[in-house]
């Protein structure tokens, strides 16, 4: 009850999130939560533990076994005013709502020049790195980025997973949330005031002055390894987590990039016409005159995503990112003319 | 057994013949199972079916004037269109197809604001919280889904709503119906699913689409009361739909009603029905016209004569030429309405699009 | 009606009480509308169980060691997974689930290829072809609509294939189900659709899932002979399955059986079932045992004596030393395989990572 | 019967397909057709026009009304060894079938280490430009090439419309075949011997020198209009159709863009994380000391499809593809040194 009175504290990514629906539930009673295995069983990464109990299953409750039917009601109900936070379990499990989110979710608002509003959030556990099985590891982002209409984000820390998810649940477009399950336990303090840059800003997590790496989500904590491991080769490494991948907040970004001339972008999902392709292609454009180097992509293989055991292989590496910082052509180029 | 205490089955399961009230040559047909609407509301019924089929007589000519970009006609399915909305009560909500334009005319939506769709102005051209009708849905049977939602959160929030939805016979066949009907028992949400089952989904007859018995034997699947209604006579529809909405409100959750209708126009006006079916098959169907039944029948109750029928027909003309004369005024679109309400507030990038798609209209003017 | 002629509502439904042959404390149930399987056909299926049983356990203990990331029991479900499988012929056709390694094991595949999945390196370790088994398909009710297709095929080609397809209750509310029964019905594919009714769907429990009577009353929305029957029960899971083979293969379609069981286990090793349910119905369920039902029917008719259980013991714990031994091996798994069956041939691009990705470890060995 | 006999003919791109259809069901048993309305009516394109009565409702066919059960049979059919050829009445009606489309025909290949093969042609009649209303114009095409495992293919023209859906329906692999409905009525010299340049390889369209301007499908033909446009200009426009969009034949593509130094994309699909940021991408890094100019994308506008009446603002038109010339930095770029 007192909850939103703290300040600070810490928490794993999976708890942070708990902490944000739990806040939300408390503080708007239009706000509920449901999917399957949300209730009793608190999810099957636990991030809605307790929440049934706490809110009672009027507001916190299973469904049937049905993703387009979750997120077909979700947009009847969020139509009757209420803000439903609806989960999808695992990435590839939402592609049967894939019509529901695109036809409707993405485009109610539009279809009738504003009268509907649909306050939805899907929170998506996604991407690989934590054994599982197929199916359970895609990095679904560009389904979505590329529909107009959707908010698309995904927190790489706790206390921006506590945040982005406040600000989506208070947003009035729909959000997919995204999150990456193989950061759920790590642990971070988080600011309960929520000082975030808001729900679509990019921030910089490292600075650095030669090259600027691009991440989001579960890759960016491989990034921030590799930008200290670049340091040792002499390479100041700028990070920017961009948190928000729909939109897309080119002003952030091109500014680091105009400093540094190189940039390289880092994400698990397949490269061809992954989101990489989007920074790359705006970057070209906006810092063309800036630019030493190509933009560089580190992405997974343009494969299916592997079985566990050959997971490695496929998720971009430090030693990936490295390379590609390798490749950015230091000695050969001579300094285009600052023109422009 | 793990579950709980269940239900006969047999209290699920729809009659074999359709429920009626009033046979295609007019003459009441007394069912236990259905009480005949009152006087004034039957004559409601009439005179909605015939503003209806005004209505979209009128569509179709302005198809023909290059008014509208595509028109799917109801023609036939008045007793459907007309029979449910009049068993609506004001808060409660319809969710409707592409089909059911008629329909939503008659829940109080401006013609022209329905058609605004149609003439390719934009996606829907009227608020949805003004008459409490969502837009006019294309993909099929997603609006199945929308219906249980807005129902279940009316519930939620104690307001005594009701949500019917309708949809075709084709339409069944899709997985949102069945996660719709499913989520809906499983919740006791008071939606009213009205089928329409007009006998094709485009060029595809009935027999293609299912081999169930009839479409309303989908209800005990659920655990839901199903009803089987001859969708050709507005009173029994009417009948059923405000049973369905009363059980709704009751807290006795859905009702699968399949009413059992024909489509006397091609899809729409770009098809060619001929190409698929019959002459005679629709001649067969004129036969159990929905609107000169109905007619029959007040006229034998002595409810209808030549004075009130020409008051109806002349009010149903009033409309169509309003609708007609409105239509033909060309509309001014703002190609700026293009990016204001993709989200709330417009993107730093739409923003852009937006003064570019600006710079080169003014350009184009110069 | 622009239906044709319709079969009685009264022919697609289940029974109100699942069938059964053999009660839980092992004495015979007579039903006129089953027959007892034959002795030898007995044996086999309790030899299943035990065998499935012990695969089962072997699996559990494997993932304690490390040496499976995942496996999600199906102890409880014997009858089910060894009943259906016994059933089929060789020509036909297996759509299991995640949860029938069981079943797949039964069907003759390798059971270290079997694993292969849950061991995390491939997707599926055996070649469907071999011995009629799609692979294990993890999103819920998709394999339903490939075996319709399947079905169909062995049809249109004139083969006479029967295609098995496994599912539980909570894929039920999925769409792929619903279109899928639709389909098989209209198309009367050679397909049966057994449901494994186990109670829960991971945590979420059968009335959450549902409002139906049965999972089994959802055959009459479609046209399709349905049955409810004691998932428990070997010999009657045998005898409706050979029922549903015999109905394809006569041409007569699909079949919806509905089997009762209870899953013993969390839903994998990662699960902790008591968050959500209570032993007491673990307990309850325990004196419905599969297994041990059969034994006591089969010591009671003189078919089974401490000398045939002693072998058939034995047998079973031969092939799960042997699978342990051989899951002990470790594998050696070959990055290039990554871009080898992406496409026929692979593209230029992976060409290009398999080259790089070559180089990588390479210089990771160096 | 003799239909293969003939070498060359005119026909509308409906036409081309219908007669490329036709041509495979005569030459191979195992190909069937089936989808809503695609039996009697013979599509509502009439796309499959005539074939149902020709060869017979067993192997075209009407089905119920469900595009994952479309899918999803196809699938099953497709491995006990028939070639199912489906059709998915609009693109935004495909959106049903996208978990069966992801899951399981992009990766059964894979999955099952090539044991599995799945020879499924999936036809979408894609795009606008008809004065379509909503869900009928959507370009859907990214969400299938980031799909690894799918081919996705679309031709401009009537002749490619034959030589690549018989390509298609001959492949190993699942296609997704996309067709420019606002081109199905333009006709065009058909080859009927398939001298094709294959399932995978972009063509040159337009010969030039000074600028090489990038589209496919229903974008193709306003491109060309462009070119010629240009000429006017002054700027030698080469044009590329890239038919096939997974994979990106960058050979082709690139060696162009070496030469020319210029590229502008065109498709009608939205531009955020459209084709066009792939292709601009790998062209920004495979041409880099190449470009006088950044590739520059013209796309459709972030938006859902407008309604009729204003789509002619959303789609590419001649005007902003010259417009994306003349600002390809003609002039202030002082010539990259040509260092490689
Ligand atoms: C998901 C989806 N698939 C396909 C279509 C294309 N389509 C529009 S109407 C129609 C037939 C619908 O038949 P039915 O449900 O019986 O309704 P009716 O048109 O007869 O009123 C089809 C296939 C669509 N709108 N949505
Ligand atoms: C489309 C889809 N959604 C969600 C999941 C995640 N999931 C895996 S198993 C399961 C429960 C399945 O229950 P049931 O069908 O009853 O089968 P059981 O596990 O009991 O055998 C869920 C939700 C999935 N695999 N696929
Ligand atoms: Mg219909
Ligand atoms: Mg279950």
């Amino acid at each position: 009850m007192t909850a939103t009175l703290d300040t600070d504290t810490t928490l794993p990514l999976a708890g942070a999130l708990n902490r944000a629906l739990a806040d939300a539930l408390e503080e708007d009673e239009r706000v509920l939560i449901f999917g399957e295995d949300v209730g009793t069983l608190g999810g099957v990464f636990r991030v809605t533990d307790g929440l049934a109990a706490r809110f009672g299953d009027a507001r916190v409750f299973d469904t049937p076994l049905a993703e387009s039917g979750i997120v077909g009601t979700a947009i009847g109900m969020a139509m009757n005013g209420l803000r439903p936070v609806v989960e999808m379990q695992f990435d590839a499990f939402a592609y049967p709502a894939f019509e529901q989110i695109t036809s409707h979710l993405a485009k109610l608002r539009n279809r009738t020049k504003g009268n509907v509003e649909l306050p939805v959030v899907i929170r998506v556990p996604y991407g690989g790195g934590i054994g599982g099985v197929e199916h359970h590891c895609d990095s679904s982002e560009v389904y979505y980025t590329h529909t107009a209409g959707l908010r698309v984000v995904t927190p790489a820390t706790p206390d921006d997973a506590y945040a982005l998810l406040r600000d989506a649940i208070d947003s009035p477009d729909p959000v997919i949330f995204l999150e990456p399950k193989r950061r759920y336990w790590e642990k971070g303090t988080v600011d309960l005031q929520r000082r975030s840059p808001g729900l679509d800003k990019a921030v910089v997590r490292r600075e650095g002055s030669d090259v600027t790496l691009i991440s989001y989500g579960g890759a960016l904590g491989t990034t921030l390894e590799a930008a200290e491991a670049a340091e040792e080769d002499g390479y100041h490494a700028e990070v920017i987590d961009l948190r928000s991948l729909a939109p897309f907040d080119l002003e952030t970004v091109s500014a680091s990039v105009r400093r540094t001339g190189r940039a390289v972008v880092v994400h698990e999902a397949s490269r061809f016409c992954g989101y990489g392709a989007e920074v790359a292609a705006q970057l070209s454009e906006s810092c063309f005159h800036y630019l030493e180097a190509p933009v560089l992509r580190v992405g997974g293989l343009d494969i299916p995503y592997p079985a566990p055991n050959l997971e490695q292989h496929h998720l971009p590496s430090v030693d990936r990112i490295l390379d590609a910082i390798e490749r950015l052509q230091w000695d050969d180029a001579a300094p285009l003319d600052g023109e422009k | 057994m793990t579950t709980t205490e269940r239900t006969a089955a047999s209290y699920f399961l729809p009659s074999d013949e359709p429920l009626g009230l009033v046979a295609p040559d007019g003459t009441p047909v007394p069912d236990p199972a259905l009480s005949m609407p009152a006087d004034d509301v039957l004559l409601r019924l009439y005179r909605g079916m015939v503003s209806g089929r005004r209505f979209d007589t009128q569509a179709t000519a302005l198809t023909k004037q290059g008014r509208l970009a595509v028109y799917p006609s109801a023609r036939g399915q008045e007793a459907g269109e007309i029979g449910a909305i009049l068993a609506l009560r004001p808060q409660d909500w319809l969710f409707p197809t592409y089909r059911d334009s008629m329909a939503v005319v008659a829940r109080g939506v401006d013609p022209v604001e329905v058609l605004t769709l149609l003439r390719g102005d934009w996606h829907c051209g009227y608020d949805p919280y003004r008459a409490n009708v969502a837009p006019q849905c294309t993909p099929l049977a997603t609006n199945t889904l929308h219906a249980v939602g807005f129902a279940h959160a009316a519930r939620t929030k104690g307001e005594d709503t009701v949500a019917l939805v309708l949809l075709g016979d084709g339409a069944t066949s899709e997985g949102d119906t069945h996660e719709a009907l499913n989520f809906a028992a499983v919740w006791k949400a008071p939606v009213v699913f009205l089928v329409q089952n007009n006998g094709y989904a485009i060029s595809v007859p009935l027999e293609k689409q299912t081999a169930a018995p009839s479409l309303a034997h989908k209800g005990v699947g659920y655990g839901m009361p199903s009803v089987l209604v001859d969708g050709n006579d507005a009173a029994a529809v009417h009948a059923v739909v405000e049973q369905a909405v009363a059980r709704a409100t009751a807290g006795e959750g859905p009702t699968l009603i399949e009413a059992l209708t024909y489509r006397i126009e091609s899809h729409t006006n770009a098809d060619d029905a001929t190409r698929y079916r019959d002459r005679d098959e629709v001649e067969q169907w004129l036969t159990r016209d929905p609107v000169s039944r109905l007619k029959q029948y007040l006229t034998d109750r002595g409810l209808l004569d030549d004075q009130v029928q020409q008051e109806i027909d002349a009010r149903a003309e009033e409309e169509a030429a309003s609708l007609r004369e409105r239509m033909n005024v060309d509309t001014e679109l703002d190609p700026a309405d293009l990016f204001k309400h993709v989200y709330a507030e417009p993107t730093a990038a739409l923003k852009q699009q937006a003064a570019e798609l600006a710079a080169e209209t003014t350009q184009d003017q110069a």
